[in-house]
């Protein structure tokens, strides 16, 4: 198997497989799922059973039913929520490296600032000041999210900019969005996959950390991180019930770790860890 | 369900003896747990024993919290104040009113006023006896310009004057025979007169402040001569404040507290699996409320009204909030464990069908039903209208779920909204409970229930002190709102407890959790 | 290099300033009032009147805002809303703790990481190398509070080692509050040492890869030599800089495991004011907060200058 | 100078072999079945273009390979005992002490993060043949042979202190303190200008007879290993292509491939005839220009260019010159002066200029692989300015690049390949391509050969000149090696620390009597002679002393 033109090491496709897999899951979480995630089947914390291999919930709800759409509420969300922090990111940031100057400055001191904000708390304060509905908290943790994108995408254009093919095209009179879409973005795209890969996961973490506060997904919807937390009790009781949504955080994490590690080890650099 | 609480609700009361009680319940079925849980309550049996530190780890406690008496709002800080401090009249656990702080309290004017006389020789912890003035002084606190949550329960009072060194006396706009149940409510605690230095706290209570760190850690030392007769046993209490559901529970099973509060219905079952822990179950007068605003549409139709209580599934409720640590709720805020208790009227059941056809009766093609919730009304209140969604869907009845920012909820969205989750506490007298809720002139009357007879019999029950009367005012009122109301009240939440096997005299209350926040004053550690 | 310090540190201040702005403008917007969040359905209209007074919101915001930041210079940041008391009083103590903690996990988490990082780097694809990766993988792959729990119940509920509760006070000995302490900073190291340790070990092999490398090879050195003199010196800014990012981490973000623990720590202490509403303690963690991570980074940089021979020749 | 052939052979390499592996797999071999003897006090050049296997051939020669390759074949006897049977402690404790290397990238070389004493003195300090004081001693002796300045204090500065003149020489001090038998010079000098490129050849050559050390001399210039080595090694794609004396290789080479690099290297000055021009195209008017806050980069330069020319401005790094066309492209708005193009003034900066005039001038890069977008094919690459300043259809773009290929003697089908799939030399050509594409007056060369192997750098020559005589297109030809100046410029421009020393037609310019950098320059230029290097060092002398 190949990607960017490389050979991917085992770990790599068994991270590729995961993440796969769980895509597979939360595109068709309705037709996989054998039951609604709604749906109250019963009685709360019924064991295992033919009809119900992971058990009920707290509300009597299909486990496993959950756990699938939860893949497709969790991943959905950090998807949406990455997707856009590298779109504010990317475009603020190989704006400030092409356009340089005072507005290259500007754009870095405001990040700082940003940055300066503990992001847990301010997101904290936000969402609890205008409620934690989707798209309050998607916007949120987006733009928290996308100053470290803005870091990253501006270090690789500066990069990138200097190099001779970028000014050839400005001596041959193209325009900035031409340089940008057609000879930065391009060159940019390996290390800002790698990147993201590592931000999805952050912010995944994330939301469970928030869903923990009650601030991040509300119920009824599945949700991994809330599955955790509102299973969390039964630990204390041998119950798996709280280990599945665990384990499938855990296992997504790392499986998208194993391609972003391929992804830097091929591109050998440092960047990307940064959280 | 229902039978047994009916049953563990006299048991609490002592209506039946234990042995009766055992037999009846395995009879209905009762698993040995619940048992066992129940007769947490019978506790009260063995002989107390004097000494040793109660270690508590309760929820609800705030780094906001203060000694101010006029500022609790939670268990920690109500929990600790009846170790400080004494009320006037005492909760006691048949749910009657008994003298406290007041030796004896009589109705005049036909209730409209009320002479309390006050306890002699009691002193406070600063060495001064405790005086008529000090209870004026005390009571005005929660009076007029206040920030006091004991404010409503002495709106009704028009004033408080002292008789005498030993009496005073309250006199009210309208009669009220059940004045006294106001006087339980946990804000109304005795201080000095002219008291204000609440980092110290001066009270006549079983115990002394010793450390107040607000929201970690509050501990308290036994002082010398504790007036009230077989109380006050600890040496001392030291409270840590665990708001986290499972870190209370880790907490007591790891043993390093004696008793936590509001235990994680879920966990019950399996609690109860340790010989060492003990499950104690109150049922009480908490219930969850969907609150319907009977003069805005399409609420005003009275058929809408009863289609969502046909639909609504309370068993099930019942089940998946509070795993059944409960009691079915008849659409009125009286529980079973209330002496008022219309046991008569029939209990509403989960009927699709009479859902659906009410839902036609009322003809509307198309009522735009919308539940605000959020779990800022109670905990697991969004999990609720998810169930009501689902029961309501299967009655074809079209019902939105619209999920409110948790801050703010109080302010913008309660009382504001058409169709409204919320809850009550729970009063100590059933007229106490109608009046605050549905009493049309009341600020909180959810449901904006305006109703002359309702308000004629509420009057009456007030002042009748003729026990078969008042019954019969109040149970016409349950069943008016049970029938026609805008509240959908589907079930009542116990109280649930849990003490390690040192501890004794933790009994059940329905008042609020903790034995009503009487802890310190009651239990005792055995050997 | 002195120059390039002391732009550092100015820069630093403003962003600071413009920070204390941001959470003043932040704070202010906060809807619902300390009375009606309290007090929820219990809460009478007189209540709320009473208490809008107390906020004082008749003035204008900037002056607010003025007076607010000087009195904060001073260190004085008004009372609380909710009990009266001092906000300085209330914090101090807080913060405290929380540095405890802080500290306590930094001086176990930074050295591991760095030297499995290091230990990684050395023996690079070896199955040491791949053990510690995906082990480090996994603690970061968990949500902290589940770690947490799993701590709790094995290590303290099972086997009853320490204690599942670690609410220290002000008189708690230094070493029971270590022993207190021990579970929250367990979790707390396994959350950020796999990020520093993949950091360490990210730089390190960055730079194994020039030429200088080669060239002590060549000169006949030991690895651990190679790696020590040659390679972390020169890995020294990128590490510097996420051992910043982390210890701001273990001061900011360490509310989760402050509650499940609870640890009686500042962030606990914000995430409660702000559900009360009171603003001046929100405002003045928030301040602590934001001043704590920009003096953090600011060392860093300067660290890093330091650490940078061109950097610190600069005249 | 050569080594009496008695002398004890100290490096043996048998049939050596080394080949990349991969996880993946077996990669190419790099070292094909090489074997060289090399006795004491005996220096052996390693010719060859890039790929030849040269620097692995010097390293492997110290048991040691770069990531991903290794060892697969041959012996590598030093003093009788095999590196490759050797444990990697043995090999370790030989390295810095008997074997030791000096590579091409002295700055690269040095750990930026270390003062230059403890870098020279760590090797016999580590290995414990001396104490810190004997070492440092021992350096600072060094240090003097090789007559760097301030010998005594320039041990306390960090590598980015010292010129990479200076560095090239510490780092061979670095080498030589061990005393070691066997030093391996990997192209030691191509990273320097010519002039500091002559001092370094002395100063190594001299070491090298001194300490009588046995050295593995690594370059892809004949002239420069024809100053230093005893016996050439030319090699080619991994293999031995010709052994032999020095003096046999560079006047009676046997095989064909050698013949040619050494033909290549003495082909040249032919002069063009300049050219019957009336207006100049482009004229630079005493042109100043400097970053902002920075002094004058160059200042008050002129030059013209006329229709058909190949005008050379020559310099050493610092000189400026790529500065000049930094401003004659607009990417550096001058400060002063002015540049006419067809007598029109061109607006300084490049914002300013239209389309057209943007067109005409085009430019081509040193680096060929940073030249070209990585990602784009060479439909991109070459397409785009016909479309972007002809508006012409898909197909017409199309066949235009197809057209621009054949006339780059490609093949049309690469037409679309990814540039990144593409040698050195072929990328060149496209960045040739992308240039005349746009069908320009006049082409900015910026070095365009100094990042090409020597036999491919030619070809590029040639073709440049092609095209100029088909179409006429004139030259701004930037660059620091005279050899190619000589050859293909009518015009010559010599540049000095942003100034203009001398200018004008290159016979007269390179024909006494010379400006004195014009003639420090030529003088520095390797010859095949190998008594070159003598004759300019006892000039240099007489000139000093004198």
């Amino acid at each position: 198997m190949r990607l960017f033109g490389h050979k991917l090491s085992l770990l790599a496709q068994i991270g590729l497989a995961i993440v796969a897999l769980n895509l597979f899951l939360a595109i068709f979480a309705p037709l996989v799922a054998p039951y609604d995630q709604t749906a109250v089947l019963g009685d709360a914390w019924a064991d295992a059973d033919w009809q119900h291999w992971l058990g009920l919930d707290n509300l009597g709800r299909d486990l496993l039913s959950r756990l699938i759409f939860g893949a497709r509420m969790s991943i959905g969300l950090s998807l949406v929520i990455t997707a856009l922090s590298f779109f504010i990111g990317i475009v603020t940031g190989f704006a400030a490296a092409v356009a340089g100057g005072w507005v290259d400055q500007a754009l870095s001191r405001f990040v700082d600032l940003l940055l300066s904000m503990p992001t847990l708390i301010f997101a904290f304060v936000i969402l609890s000041v205008l409620g934690s509905g989707l798209p309050v908290l998607i916007v949120t943790i987006a733009v928290l999210d996308s100053t470290k994108v803005f870091r990253l995408a501006r270090s690789v254009a500066v990069g990138l900019v200097s190099l001779e093919f970028v000014e050839a095209a400005r001596l041959r009179g193209e325009g900035w969005w031409w340089i940008i879409t057609r000879e930065i973005l391009p060159n940019a795209i390996p290390p800002l996959t790698a990147e993201f890969g590592l931000r999805f996961c952050f912010t995944f973490l994330f939301i469970a950390a928030l869903s923990f506060l009650g601030l991040g997904v509300q119920p009824p919807a599945a949700d991994w991180g809330s599955m955790v937390k509102d299973y969390r009790d039964m630990i204390n009781f041998g119950s798996a019930a709280p280990i599945y949504p665990a384990a499938a955080i855990a296992i997504l994490t790392i499986g998208v770790n194993f391609v972003v590690d391929w992804m830097l080890s091929i591109h050998s650099r440092g960047q990307g860890e940064g959280a | 369900m229902s039978e047994l609480d009916d049953l563990s609700a006299r048991l609490i009361k002592g209506a039946v003896s234990r042995r009766e009680f055992m037999a009846r319940a395995s009879a209905l079925g009762a698993s040995s747990l619940a048992i066992s849980t129940m007769l947490g309550t019978a506790q009260a049996a063995e002989t107390p024993k004097k000494g040793g530190v109660l270690r508590l780890g309760l929820a609800g406690g705030s780094t906001t919290d203060s000694a101010d008496i006029t500022s609790y709002n939670d268990s920690v800080m109500i929990d600790v104040s009846h170790g400080l401090f004494n009320g006037l009249v005492e909760w006691a656990q048949d749910g009657k009113p008994v003298p406290e702080l007041a030796e004896s309290f009589e109705p005049k004017k036909g209730a409209q006023d009320w002479v309390f006389t006050l306890r002699k020789g009691v002193k406070f912890s600063n060495g001064q006896e405790f005086t008529a003035d000090d209870a004026v002084y005390s009571l005005n606190l929660h009076r007029g310009d206040t920030k006091s949550g004991g404010a409503a329960s002495m709106k009704p009072v028009t004033d408080v004057k002292k008789l005498d060194k030993y009496q005073i006396q309250l006199s009210l706009a309208a009669p009220d025979a059940d004045l006294p149940y106001s006087l339980t409510d946990y804000h109304l605690l005795m201080v000095p007169e002219g008291f204000k230095d609440w980092a110290k706290p001066v009270g006549t209570g079983a115990f002394a402040l010793e450390k107040f760190d607000p929201g970690v850690r509050i501990v308290l030392k036994k002082r010398p001569d504790y007036w009230k007769e077989g109380r006050g046993w600890l040496d001392g209490a030291d409270v840590t404040v665990i708001n986290d559901s499972s870190a209370r529970l880790n907490a007591l099973i790891s043993g390093q507290v004696d008793a936590i509060n509001r235990v994680d219905h879920r966990a019950v079952g399996l609690l109860s699996k340790s010989p060492k822990i003990q499950v104690v179950r109150a049922p009480g007068g908490w219930h969850t409320v969907l609150a319907m605003e009977v003069d805005k549409d399409p609420y005003t139709n009275p058929d809408i009204r009863l289609a969502l209580k046909y639909a609504a599934d309370r068993e099930q409720i019942l089940k998946a909030l509070f795993s059944g640590y409960g009691t079915l709720g008849n659409d009125h805020p009286i529980p079973r464990t209330d002496p008022y208790f219309n046991s008569e009227l029939p209990q509403r059941k989960h009927d699709p069908e009479k859902a659906a056809y009410h839902f036609k009766k009322a003809g509307l093609s198309d009522p735009k039903i919308v539940l605000q919730a959020s779990d800022a009304a109670f905990n697991g209140a969004v999990d609720m209208a998810t169930l009501l969604q689902a029961d309501a869907a299967k009655a074809g009845i079209k019902m939105d779920v619209k999920k409110e920012p948790a801050d703010g909820f109080w302010d913008n969205v309660w009382l504001k909204g058409p169709f409204v989750e919320s809850y009550w506490g729970g009063r100590a007298a059933a007229t106490q409970m109608l009046g605050v809720a549905f009493a049309a002139n009341a600020p909180w009357n959810e449901s904006h229930w305006n109703n002359g007879t309702f308000e004629k019999l509420l009057a009456d029950a007030r002042a009748e002190t003729d026990e078969p009367k008042r019954k019969a005012y109040i149970w016409e009122m349950q069943a008016m709102l049970s029938n026609d109301g805008g509240a959908l009240i589907p079930a009542f939440r116990d109280w649930l407890d849990a003490h390690n096997d040192k501890v004794g005299g933790h009994t059940p209350h329905g008042g609020f959790d903790m034995d009503n926040g009487m802890i310190l004053d009651k239990a005792w550690l055995k050997s | 290099m002195g120059k390039l310090i002391l732009q550092r540190s100015i820069l630093g201040l403003l962003t600071l300033l413009a920070a204390s702005a941001l959470i003043f403008i932040g704070t202010e917007v906060l809807p619902g009032d300390l009375a009606s969040a309290i007090l929820q359905n219990q809460a009478t209209p007189e209540n709320l009147a009473k208490l809008r007074l107390d906020l004082g919101l008749d003035k204008p915001a900037i002056l607010r805002y003025v007076e607010w930041l000087f009195g904060a210079l001073r260190g004085d940041f008004g009372h609380s809303l909710a009990n009266g008391r001092d906000v300085l009083e209330e914090i101090v103590p807080r913060f405290a703790n929380t540095m405890f903690l802080a500290a306590y996990a930094a001086v176990v988490a930074v050295p591991l990481a760095v030297g499995l990082g290091l230990a990684a780097a050395i023996r690079q694809g070896g199955a040491f190398d791949r053990t510690v990766n995906i082990l480090t993988l996994m603690t970061i792959s968990v949500p902290e509070y589940f770690l947490a729990y799993l701590l709790i119940k094995y290590v303290a509920v099972e086997l009853g080692w320490f204690p599942s509760l670690a609410n220290v006070s002000s008189d708690t000995p230094f070493f029971d509050r270590l022993y207190y302490a021990f579970l929250p900073m367990v979790t707390l190291v396994l959350v950020i040492v796999a990020h520093m340790m993949r950091m360490t070990r990210a730089s390190v092999l960055a730079v194994m890869a020039s030429p200088y490398i080669e060239m002590a090879i060549l000169k006949g050195l030991t690895k651990t030599r190679i790696v020590l003199r040659h390679a972390l010196p020169n890995a020294l800014a990128p590490i510097i800089s996420v051992v910043a990012l982390n210890l701001a981490y273990l001061i900011v973000g360490v509310v989760v495991v402050e509650t499940v623990f609870v640890y009686p720590g500042l962030g606990q202490l914000m995430v409660d004011e702000v559900s009360k509403h009171d603003v001046p303690v929100v405002q003045a963690c928030g301040l602590i907060f934001a001043a704590t991570f920009i003096v953090l980074n600011m060392v860093a940089d300067i660290l890093s200058i330091l650490s940078n021979p061109r950097l610190r020749r600069l005249r | 100078m050569t080594a009496a052939p008695d002398n004890p052979i100290v490096l043996d390499v048998r049939a050596m072999r080394v080949a990349v592996r991969t996880d993946h797999g077996d990669g190419p071999v790099l070292v094909d079945d090489v074997s060289l003897a090399l006795r004491r006090g005996e220096v052996i050049g390693l010719i060859g273009e890039s790929g030849a296997g040269k620097s692995t051939i010097g390293l492997a020669s110290m048991g040691y390979t770069r990531r991903n390759c290794f060892i697969v074949g041959g012996q590598i006897l030093f003093a009788g005992a095999d590196l490759r049977v050797m444990t990697a402690d043995q090999r370790r404790a030989l390295r810095g002490l008997k074997l030791a290397y000096i590579a091409q990238s002295a700055a690269a070389s040095f750990n930026p993060a270390m003062t230059l004493m403890d870098q020279v003195c760590e090797a016999p300090v580590r290995h414990g043949v001396m104490g810190r004081a004997e070492a440092k001693a021992a350096a600072v002796q060094l240090f003097r042979e090789l007559d760097l300045p301030n010998p005594e204090t320039i041990g306390l500065r960090y590598p980015h202190q010292v010129s990479g003149g200076q560095l090239q020489r510490v780092m061979a001090a670095m080498a030589m303190i061990g005393r070691p038998e066997i030093i391996v010079f990997d192209e030691p000098t191509t990273a320097l200008d010519v002039t500091t490129q002559v001092e370094c050849l002395a100063a190594f050559r001299r070491l090298v007879r001194v300490h009588r050390a046995a050295a593995l001399y690594i370059t892809h210039d004949l002239a420069v290993v024809a100053q230093i080595a005893d016996r050439i090694m030319v090699l080619r794609r991994g293999k031995t292509v010709e052994v032999g004396d020095a003096r046999q290789i560079l006047q009676d080479p046997q095989e064909e491939y050698t013949r040619r690099l050494v033909r290549e290297r003495i082909a040249g000055s032919t002069f063009v005839a300049r050219p019957e021009g009336a207006a100049p195209l482009l004229a630079v008017e005493r042109v100043t220009a400097h970053y902002t806050g920075r002094p004058n980069v160059i200042d008050d330069v002129s030059l013209e260019v006329f229709r058909g020319d190949t005008v050379a401005v020559v310099g050493e790094s610092g000189s400026g010159k790529s500065t000049l066309a930094r401003v004659v492209t607009g990417l550096l708005p001058r400060a002063a002066g002015d540049v006419r193009f067809h007598g029109a003034s061109l607006p300084p900066r490049l914002k300013d200029r239209s389309r057209d005039q943007l067109r005409r001038i085009q430019m081509i890069y040193q680096m060929p692989d940073v030249a070209l977008n990585p990602q784009q094919t060479l439909l991109d690459v070459i397409g785009r300015p016909v479309s972007f300043y002809f508006r012409r259809s898909r197909a017409e773009v199309r066949a235009r690049v197809q057209e621009l290929l054949r006339q780059m003697d490609l093949p049309e089908h690469f037409v679309d390949r990814k540039t990144s799939e593409l040698s050195g030399g072929q990328k060149q050509r496209v960045s040739i391509a992308r240039a005349l594409a746009a069908e320009p007056d006049l082409i900015i060369c910026d070095e365009v050969t100094s990042a090409l192997d020597q036999l491919v750098g030619e070809e590029i020559l040639r073709l440049l000149k092609r095209l100029q005589d088909e179409l006429g297109v004139a030259y701004l030809f930037i660059t620091h090696d005279l050899g190619t100046v000589k050859r293909i410029a009518n015009k010559v421009v010599v540049m000095l620390r942003g100034r203009t020393v001398a200018s004008g037609d290159t016979a007269s310019v390179f024909a006494p009597p010379y400006h004195p950098y014009t003639e420090l320059l030529l003088s520095s230029v390797p010859e095949m002679r190998p008594d070159w290097l003598d004759g300019v060092l006892a000039r240099r002398a007489a000139i000093t002393t004198a």
